[in-house]
Parts: C-alpha cells; structure tokens; sequence
C-alpha cells in the first residue's frame, strides 16, 4: 500500500496550485506510467481518503495510463515493458513497482542484452495538467 | 509536473537534523563513519535513521550485517530497524545485481525513495553519501534545505584536492559544514588539520589506520568495540554541542 | 542527431588497444595503478595515452606532477605530453575548481573530449575510470567498442562486494577482463584472489600496502622507484602476452 | 582550430546518412549553439575543406544559431548565456568554447548562485536535419 504516500504527493501538488491560485475547485490530470504499476483502485482509494480528510472535497482528480517504452542507448533498439514483464517473477516486479529506475538491475535491451537503456516514457506517476473550475 | 517533490517535506517533517557523512573522494570512510555514528547516537538514546545513498558501492548494510530484512509498506515504506537504526538502502530493491544508473536514474530513485520513506520522528538521519558532486549530492542540497555536511578526509593529496573542492563549493552555498574529520591516519603529517585551517572548517579530530578494523565490519558489537568507533565516540564526546 | 557520435571512431582508430583501469569502488587504487600502469608501458616504449575520466576527484596529474600544461590546438586537441605520455583530462578545463556535474553533464563532456581529442598513434589508452557504473562507465562501454577491463580490488569485504557487481556485468555483456589486481594488501587473506576463481577472472597479482606511497606522489621518477610500481611492474612481467 | 574537429564529425554524419541513403547530393542543417561559441567562419572554412578533401562537393551544410539558456534546477530561475557572459574572462571562456559542460564550474545561477542548473538548450554543435536533394 505504498500508493498512499504517492496519492498524497499528488493531493499535495494539487493543494500548493490552490494555495497560489486562490481556488477551491480545481482538477488534475495523473498519470500512472506502467513501469511503476501502480494498483489505480487501491491509488483512488487512498486519493479518496486523503482528499476527504483535507477537506478537499471539491478536487477532481482524472487518472490516465502511459505505457513504458525503453530504448537502448547501445543499439538504438525500442520495446515495451510488456514485453520483457514476463521476463520478470513476482518479486521483481515488486522491487520495480516501488522504486522503478532499478528496472536497470532487472531489465535488459532484447536486442544487445545492455543495461544502458532510457525510459523514455511511462516511468512512473506524473502530473499532467491542473486548472482551476 | 513532478508530484513526488511537494511531499518531500513532509516527509522529512519528523527529523531534527540531517547530516550528509561526505568527502567527494572514494574511499576516505565515508560509510565506516555513517554507520558508526549512527551506531553512537543510538547507543545515546537518539531516534537515529540512516540512508546509504551510494547506490554503486552501498556499504552500510554490509557493515552491520543487515540479513533478510525488507521496508514495511504502510502509507509508503517505513524502514527496517537494524540495532535500533531505521536503516534504507537501494540494496532491499536491487540486491546483490549490477545495476546500471546514469545520473538521470539515481536522481529518480533518489527522489522516489524521499517521497515513499516514512521516517516518521527522528532526532538524526545520518546520510551515507556517494563519491562526487554528481546527481546525489546535489539532489540532497536541492531537495533538503535543512541538510549538514560531515566532511571525511584523509591525508593523501589525492583526497584533500577532491575533498577542498567540495567544500569551496558548500561554503559558496552557504550550507552548514559541521567540520572535518581525519580518518586511516597513519603518519605524522598534519595536512587534514592545516586544510581545514585555511579552508576555515573546524577540525574535529583523527581517526587512525585500523589494522582491525576489516574483521569487525558485519558485526555490530565488534564494531562498538573497535579501535575506529572508540576513536570517533572520543570526536563525538569533544563536540558535544555538534552533535545533540 | 548528435554529429559528435560520428567522429568518435575514427579519433580512436590509431589506438592498438584501450584499456580502462576499473574496481566500481573509490579509493581501491585505480588512478595509483592507472598512472603507474602507463609510466611503465611507456617506459618499455610503447606509445601511450592516459584519459583520466574521473571528473570528481582527477588524480593522475596529482599523481604526475602534471603543471602548466595545455593540449594544442590542432584540428582537436592534441594532449599534452607529460613524462612521455599523452595526457587528457578534465582539469585543464575546469582546474582546481569545484565542478557540480550531473550525468548529463559528464556524458556530454565525455562524447566532447573523445570526439575533439587526437591521439594519433598510441599503443595503449590507459584509461583512469570514476567509481561507480554510471554515465562514465557507461559510455566507454557504449562509445569504445574495443575496450577491455583492467579490474583493482581491495581484499575488504565492501571492495569486492562491489567489484564483483561490475565483474557479473562486463561478463553478461562479453567485453574483455584482462584480469583483477589485488591492491592494498595487509594481511594474509586471499580473499580477492578467491573472488577471482570464482568470478573466472585472471588473478593477475597482488600489490600490498605501501607506506611510503603517498611521498612519491607527484614526482615520476619517485614513483616508478616505489614499491607500489615494482610490484605493479612484476605483475606485468608476469603476464607479458597481456599487454603488448 | 578545434573547430576543425566539429567540422569532421559534422561531414561524417551526412557521409553516413549518404552511404545509408546511397544518395550523393544532401543538405543538412547544423545548429551552433551558443555555449560553445563555435567560430562560425573558421567552421565553415574548415567544412569547405574537408568536403572537398573527401570529394563530397554535392553536400550543402547550413548553419544556424541557438542562444543559450540555463534554467536553476534548486529555485527554477531561467536565463541566457549573454546575461552570465559578461562576468567570464576570456580564458575562462576559451575552456567552456572546448567542453560547454566544465560551464558547471564557472557559471552560477544569477539568482540562487547554485551551479546546479540545466543547459535548456544552446550547448552546443548538433545536426537538426539531413535530408538527400
Ligand atoms: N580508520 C580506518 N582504518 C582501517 N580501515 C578503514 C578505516 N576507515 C575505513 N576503512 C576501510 O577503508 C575502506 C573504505 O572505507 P569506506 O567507509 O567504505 O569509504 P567510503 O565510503 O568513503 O568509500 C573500507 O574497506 C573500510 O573498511
Ligand atoms: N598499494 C598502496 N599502498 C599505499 N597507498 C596506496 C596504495 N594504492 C593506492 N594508495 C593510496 O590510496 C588512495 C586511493 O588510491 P587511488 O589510486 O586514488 O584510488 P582510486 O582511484 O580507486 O580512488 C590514494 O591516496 C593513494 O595514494
Ligand atoms: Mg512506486
Ligand atoms: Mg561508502
Ligand atoms: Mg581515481
Ligand atoms: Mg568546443
Ligand atoms: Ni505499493
Ligand atoms: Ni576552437
Ligand atoms: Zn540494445
Ligand atoms: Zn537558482
């Protein structure tokens, strides 16, 4: 349940633009990057929870989802977490989910089998966009 | 937008002080002096984390023979208590495995791993630092305003070029440098202390060459023993003020 | 598109063979055997390059008593030579300043240097590595397709801990290990000669503790007179089809 | 004369995508960023030579400018390069000309006077576009 400590940097994020911009309702759009796998029920849940207990019940919050695409520095190669995922047991994934960057000691480029490969998207949880309503 | 950066504060929000155990160079004793100190301040009754933040060379959990242990996942990861030490490392989520991170990855995990800790309430956390003024140091410097510095030199020419250039560039920064210790002493010269003079740090005092020092390591009560420990509980106890 | 990438192979194609100096810890002894390493084949008169790419703590012109010196201008940078060898590093452009550089920065000053740099005719590129198995490891890996791993290593627990991380590496990945040189030695453990065996790396031999080390540094021909070097210069006797 | 480097490896990308192209006549557009303050006419003169010396008359090379930005990663201050310029001696300024990155050492945020900040662009040479004519 990790994802709480996640749902409250969002929920925070989302407080400090208030704070500047002197909103009370305002809506944000997440994402959830696939390399982090993030469990979105648990995620809105814990969003749920800690919006109510701030007393921020007037803030939408929007969840999207990014595929994660590597690509290898050595060889140029490109692929998705899909597809070296099933490469990985349980407890991998695990380690993965709760810091994502050491999918460098776990995964490697199909191609040339290098380390040396670049998220280039859907590391992990961002915030895309907010506004006020 | 990065959401994890405006929960770092909270996060850090339980802990009196944070100090960076650093150097620049490699090998100096860095991550000797991080764990023993953590060690003393726990052995003094203070709430002591420590986070080993050299992900290529992390030492800390090898140095208290930290075994089969793992963070609990409670709003985020509380870390595992090793000799009363709330101890996190990169190695619970990598292991014994080469991992390869450029700069950009150990920012990240650097990041990540700030925002997901539970400290909760900590008189000290102690940070094991990497070699270099790279992504990990400057991501401490940029993301904890309130971080000090300990600084490990030894008397090699090789270490004090390095360990003068970090200074120069904390002093210019103006963040707060507790002092400098001497550590793996074994001759005569005074070129630690006359650095410190000129470079205008306090000199905390030396920690000489340990020929024993290697059989301790992985060992808590060996370590509390050793010449090394004795020698930094003695710079401890004539700073008092430094460390409370 | 980085036209940098496009030079970089023909700057090195007059170099027979690169070697970079590793142990993935700090103060293990990598630029001691680096700098020693490219006096000695210089000496036997093998023409040689030394490439200092630890941009943190650069020790190789400490260590050579390298002053007032500046590569020339010369469609690229001509490295100066110094005690006849020609050498390249960061201090000739950043000095005794401290340099805060993240990854990014140290790739992109790496791609810089190999890509301006010319070396002409070399027999050996000895090159001094950073700790870690970061961007600088990284891009040798990636930019020098022909490079091959001399590995040091202390016999302490943490040394090897992380030397055998960079080992299962360079292995996984088929590049070239000339072997291991044990360093430091102060007592009578085989500890690095046994990770060897069981790594399948070539002990190569074992330099021990050198107290009058330090006094040498910065005069070459103290250096090549110290013990350190004798027993490094054995070490290459002994294993004479390695580096030729 | 380093410039001469750059003009080489410039002339080796464009060779590069004509023998990948099997084409012999192509323009490529080089972008000199400011950082490095590349000598635009001994470049070009160093081009020219080059082209020739490897019979590669039929490539044309266009050159244009970026100025360099910086943004401070510790306070999030943005400038240009001509606003910290001025406060470099010429030698120091020679050394960045060589490798922009050692810029970390002299160059400090105006605002915070961190020397942790992003080169946002302007670094350096970089080929923006090859295309076969
Ligand atoms: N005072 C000392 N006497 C003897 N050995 C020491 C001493 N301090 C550190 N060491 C040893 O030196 C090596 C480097 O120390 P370490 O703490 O890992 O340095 P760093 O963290 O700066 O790289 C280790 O093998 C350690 O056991
Ligand atoms: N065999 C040895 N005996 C004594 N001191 C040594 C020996 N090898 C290296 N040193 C010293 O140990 C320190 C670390 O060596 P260095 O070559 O800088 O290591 P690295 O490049 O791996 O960080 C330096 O002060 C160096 O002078
Ligand atoms: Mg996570
Ligand atoms: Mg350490
Ligand atoms: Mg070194
Ligand atoms: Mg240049
Ligand atoms: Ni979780
Ligand atoms: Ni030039
Ligand atoms: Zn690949
Ligand atoms: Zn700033």
């Amino acid at each position: 349940m990790h994802e709480w400590s996640l749902a409250q940097a969002v929920v925070n994020a989302v407080a400090d633009y208030c704070a500047r911009n002197s909103c009370k309702e305002a809506e944000a759009v997440v994402v959830l990057g696939e390399l982090q796998q993030i469990n979105a029920s648990v995620f809105k849940l814990a969003l749920k929870e800690i919006l109510e207990a701030q007393n921020m019940r007037k803030i939408k919050i929007k969840i999207e989802r990014e595929e994660a695409v590597f690509k290898c520095r050595v060889c140029g190669f490109q692929w998705n977490f899909s597809r070296t995922k099933k490469g990985l047991n349980a407890s991998d994934a695990e380690l993965i989910h709760f810091i994502p960057d050491v999918s460098h000691a776990y995964i490697r480029c199909p191609k040339c089998k290098s380390p040396d490969f670049e998220i280039v998207k859907g590391r992990g949880l961002w915030i895309k966009e907010i506004k006020s309503l | 937008m990065d959401a994890r950066l405006s929960v770092i504060d909270e996060r850090l929000a339980g802990i009196k002080r944070i100090v960076a155990v650093s150097g620049c160079k490699g090998g100096i004793g860095k991550s000797s002096v991080a764990c023993s100190l953590a060690l003393l301040l726990s052995k003094a009754n203070y709430r002591v984390g420590l986070l080993d933040l050299d992900f290529f060379s992390p030492a800390d959990h090898i140095m208290l023979g930290v075994r089969n242990v793992f963070p609990k996942e409670e709003k985020g990861l509380v870390p595992a208590e090793v000799a009363g030490i709330r101890f996190m490392s990169i190695v619970y989520f990598i292991e014994d495995r080469p991992a390869a991170l450029r700069g950009i990855d150990v920012s990240n995990a650097i990041i990540e791993l700030l925002a997901i800790t539970q400290w909760h309430n900590l008189d000290f956390l102690i940070i094991d630092m990497p070699p270099g003024i790279a992504d990990a140091t400057l991501d401490v410097i940029r993301l904890m305003k309130r971080i000090e510095f300990l600084i490990v030199a030894t008397g090699s020419k090789l270490a004090l070029d390095s360990v003068t250039k970090l200074i120069k560039m904390l002093k210019a920064l103006n963040i707060p440098i507790l002092g400098i210790i001497e550590n793996m002493r074994i001759g005569k010269s005074n070129a630690v202390q006359e650095s410190a003079k000129t470079l205008g740090i306090n000199f905390l005092g030396t920690i000489e060459f340990d020929y024993d020092f290697e059989d301790c390591i992985g060992n808590v009560d060996a370590l509390m023993k050793s010449k090394f420990v004795k020698q930094l509980s003695a710079i401890v106890a004539k700073h008092k003020g430094l460390l409370r």
